[in-house]
């Protein structure tokens, strides 16, 4: 995986986010204050529009300078947490001009750390550490099972999927919904959702 | 939806360029959404700033000037601004005796000011203290969830403690001053009705002419349960009584009453809820030692309201009744 | 009908209760429904009295105290208030310099205060003098009709003529301070939504979501003409427009520039519109001497806005810029 | 006429206007502020108490207090216009215990004349005036041919109940209603259906 294939997974991120921007909208109305969609399209559209005019040239500066966008560009809960699981991915993914499985695995996993670090929420608190989480330890899995990367990654946006799907009975614990209590219950985490979107691009573009 | 506005996406920059127009006292950065002081940093003097998502006009912008905040961050509608104007806003009131971040307690708040405390300490050393405010009752306060909301008590504190800065006192007296007051804040909110989010367009929830949403916070997410609408008496016991069940105001010097109206709220209505809750408080024997009636921290166009209790004691009364010249709060001067 | 109160037939007694226990400042007549500034009369000064419906808040019992009002008289909602209050308010600010009354041109205002200058002066020989606002643009300025209404004008004229009183000029020069600040200044309104008569039980008229109405007053009584719903800028010329063909704005002081909110328009969408109409005023050449945005001439839960100019000199700057300490304005002291 | 049936009539006005209270703010919602009904109403329970607690024992006296108390309790446009009327009517009725017919015609023709000094409408300006102008003349004129009372009377109610339908195309130029100028037209003007109620009132209690 180069640059030019990172570049290609955060323009689909960017495209599956806007393209269900008043899905991720509607989800966060629900639970929420009504602006995942409208914060990470921003964000994104920020991001693109940074990849046009920079260019940056290795993975780990395609990544920092996507983190440091969304950070810059999102606000919210969302924007600190995206932002510091691409800069955690940066710093994971050091000087090489092109990355193999294992280190993109690597890879995801220092960006769920820092989610975790960021946000400390656990499992099951009705979060994106609840599409995360599962998504990374089944990439890590399949992986070591030496399944080979493509199916992995089907594998692991899988298992973000279910992760996803598991967040609707959840008694939000954190962010947002958290002040809903009992009421939290029976819809689905939109950040969650809008992991799942990243998982999907990463499984349609660095396959290739 | 029907708003008056040029273009969601523009709302909040429109909105600043008004404020500027406006308020040709206040500079506002435009670039990096930050109203502040004119006179900003004042030298000597804890810089005070504050900032969170819009649509909750006066808070913060509304609050900027002499005996309150040196700068106010303005995020999106709702949204938590980010790091870099928080950066940008520390350095910019920092006067040589600090910076006090005010930060409501919301996941995205609380990591956005974290951020921006890392970079502005990393980048120009100055020294930054935080309080986070969390006084709303109608969530549970546990360490295992994100905890209470900062509602209605963050009017209060950024009145008290921009007074307290104002007498020049240091970095940590201030930020002392402004925990005590949220430690001695209580707040609860009710809604009629959903507000709009402008880039969502339509109502965050649907509520039916029947009922109310009881426990509601600032940003338009649903509340703690639904129940049939009733009178005014009524409503205000469902607000009251949980704030003097969470925390006792009897005994010190009595309290500040806020009675804070959503949005779209009629000041006649939330005078008739004054009303009520000072009938509460005559009940409970607490003694009313000021008091603010009107929409200071408010949910677009929500209509609803909250009641803020907040014991004061000598000092909280006299940096309370202390000169302040912002847009939406003034007296003294 | 979902609203903050008892009974609609206790709103505005309700409301009166909240007032007095909010301002221990003002004291209130509850049998007569008058706010009073504490310590009227005031010997030697001028007395302010206004009055009008109520629904409008804070005008005008938000407008008692040092500076502004000595008294206001609140009617039913939007129902002007009875001869029988405007003559006990009278009295009881009489100083010995004569009584001002403030008219705000409806015909029942009209003709109730008439009554009551015929009863005060009958009953007490108390000099009255009586002025009335018409600033409104929407309707035709005509002798065979009602005329204009009185409406944000008379928030600025109540500031203006106050501090003229204040200073201890005598009535007729008050009376001429305000009668040049009612030829000075026009307004035009807008709404999006319309307002709800407690005691009627359901909006006033029904209006679509893709649709506003335009040269509305503070009543809510239907507009001049329904238009599609516009952007921000668009809506700025509809209302700055047609006061601009009125009056001649160039020359003089500048302008005071009032942005009003009719009661459920939030304050970020008052900062909006504000932004545009100062652009305007900027292109047309009119520079802004003061201004003053939001809700304080309302139309109860109505969304909406108006816009108001008055046309300034020395005069009127100084007077608006002298302190006045009322729960709905204050500053300087 | 003596006290007593003036005291019916003004009950009867008050059990009419209380019965279309919803109906005249109706009325005034459309074309005014949507207060005429709750208005009147105010101002009527009160005269109905004051009357219950007062007893005046002339018609004059009657009518005075009831002008009094309308002036005191309703505000707006109506309680001066109503209230000067009935104040007008009680100075015509003089120190009489009993009233005959052409003193009534001349005593409601005085209350016109007050709602005409107080409030400067023109007939035609879709005011109570158009109800009440073209009932009064009716009752002079079918007096005059010699008409007897109670006929006489519903003659007045008729012709009141013509010019409050005539009211519906009219342009306001009096009262609130001209403020929407040629949208006023379509709609009947609330206080001449207020009058009617008065005319009505009269029509079954004075004829006795
Ligand atoms: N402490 C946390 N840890 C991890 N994820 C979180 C946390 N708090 C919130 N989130 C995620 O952020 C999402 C909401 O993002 P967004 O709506 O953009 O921000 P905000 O809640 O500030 O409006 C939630 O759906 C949830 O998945
Ligand atoms: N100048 C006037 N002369 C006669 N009648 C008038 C005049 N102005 C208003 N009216 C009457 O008053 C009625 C409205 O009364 P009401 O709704 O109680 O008062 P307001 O207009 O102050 O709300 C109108 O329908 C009209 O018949
Ligand atoms: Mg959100
Ligand atoms: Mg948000
Ligand atoms: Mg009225
Ligand atoms: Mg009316």
């Amino acid at each position: 995986m180069d640059t030019a294939a990172f570049s290609a997974w955060i323009r689909e991120f960017a495209r599956l986010v806007g393209q269900n921007k008043d899905y991720l909208t509607e989800l966060d109305s629900a639970i929420g204050d009504a602006d995942h969609g409208a914060n990470m399209t921003r964000g994104l559209n920020a991001v693109v529009k940074m990849l046009d005019e920079e260019k940056p040239d290795t993975p780990s500066a395609l990544l920092k300078r996507t983190g440091m966008t969304l950070v810059s560009t999102v606000g919210g809960a969302s924007g600190p947490l995206y932002g510091t699981a691409f800069l955690r991915m940066a710093a994971a993914a050091g000087d090489a001009e092109t990355l193999d499985d294992g280190t993109f695995a690597k890879m995801l996993r220092a960006g769920l750390d820092g989610v975790l670090a960021r946000g400390k929420a656990q499992l099951g608190d009705k979060t994106m550490v609840d599409a995360l989480t599962p998504a990374v330890d089944a990439l890590d899995a399949t992986l070591a099972a030496g399944m080979p990367f493509p199916d992995a990654m089907q594998a692991a946006l899988r298992a973000g999927e279910e992760g996803r799907d598991a967040t609707v009975p959840l008694v939000a614990r954190k962010g947002r919904a958290s002040y809903l209590g009992e009421r939290s219950a029976g819809h689905q985490d939109p950040g969650a959702t809008s992991v799942t979107m990243l998982l999907a691009a990463a499984a349609t573009t660095l396959t290739a | 939806m029907k708003k008056l506005i040029n273009d969601p996406a523009n709302v909040v920059s429109d909105a600043l360029r008004g404020i500027a127009a406006a308020h040709p006292e206040l500079r506002v950065d435009h670039e990096n959404r930050i109203i502040f002081r004119g006179d900003a940093p004042v030298q000597g003097k804890v810089g005070l700033i504050s900032g969170g998502g819009s649509g909750h006009e006066p808070l913060h912008g509304g609050f900027v000037g002499l005996g309150m905040l040196d700068a106010a961050c303005a995020g999106e509608i709702f949204t938590s601004p980010v790091p870099d104007q928080m950066a940008a806003a520390t350095k910019g009131v920092d006067g040589g005796a600090g910076v006090l971040h005010i930060v409501k307690n919301y996941t995205g708040d609380v990591m956005n000011f974290e951020m921006a405390g890392e970079l502005a300490e990393a980048e120009t050393g100055v020294q930054v203290a935080t309080v986070v405010t969390n006084d709303d009752v109608a969530v549970e306060d546990s360490l295992y969830t994100a905890g209470r909301r900062g509602v209605g008590i963050t009017v209060l504190l950024e009145k008290i403690a921009g007074a307290a800065a104002e007498e020049r006192r240091p970095l940590a007296e201030v930020a002392e001053v402004a925990r005590k007051v949220n430690a001695n804040g209580r707040s609860m909110g009710l809604a009629l009705t959903s507000c709009t989010v402008p880039a969502a367009g339509k109502p965050t929830f649907e509520l039916s002419e029947a009922e109310m949403e009881v426990g509601i916070g600032i940003h338009g997410e649903p509340g703690r349960r639904r129940v049939p609408m009733a009178p005014a008496n009524e409503i205000a016991e469902m607000l009251v009584s949980p704030i003097l069940s969470d925390y006792d105001f009897t005994g010190g010097g009595g309290v500040i009453v806020f009675m804070n109206g959503m949005g779209a709220t009629p000041l006649i209505e939330l005078y008739v809820m004054y009303n009520e809750v000072a009938n509460i408080l005559g009940k409970a024997g607490i003694p009313i030692a000021r008091s603010l009636v009107g929409p200071y921290i408010t949910s677009l166009d929500m209509a609803g309201c909250s009641v803020t209790l907040l014991k004061a004691d000598d000092e909280i009364l006299r940096l309370w009744d202390a000169p302040v010249r912002t847009p939406g709060l003034r007296w003294g001067i």
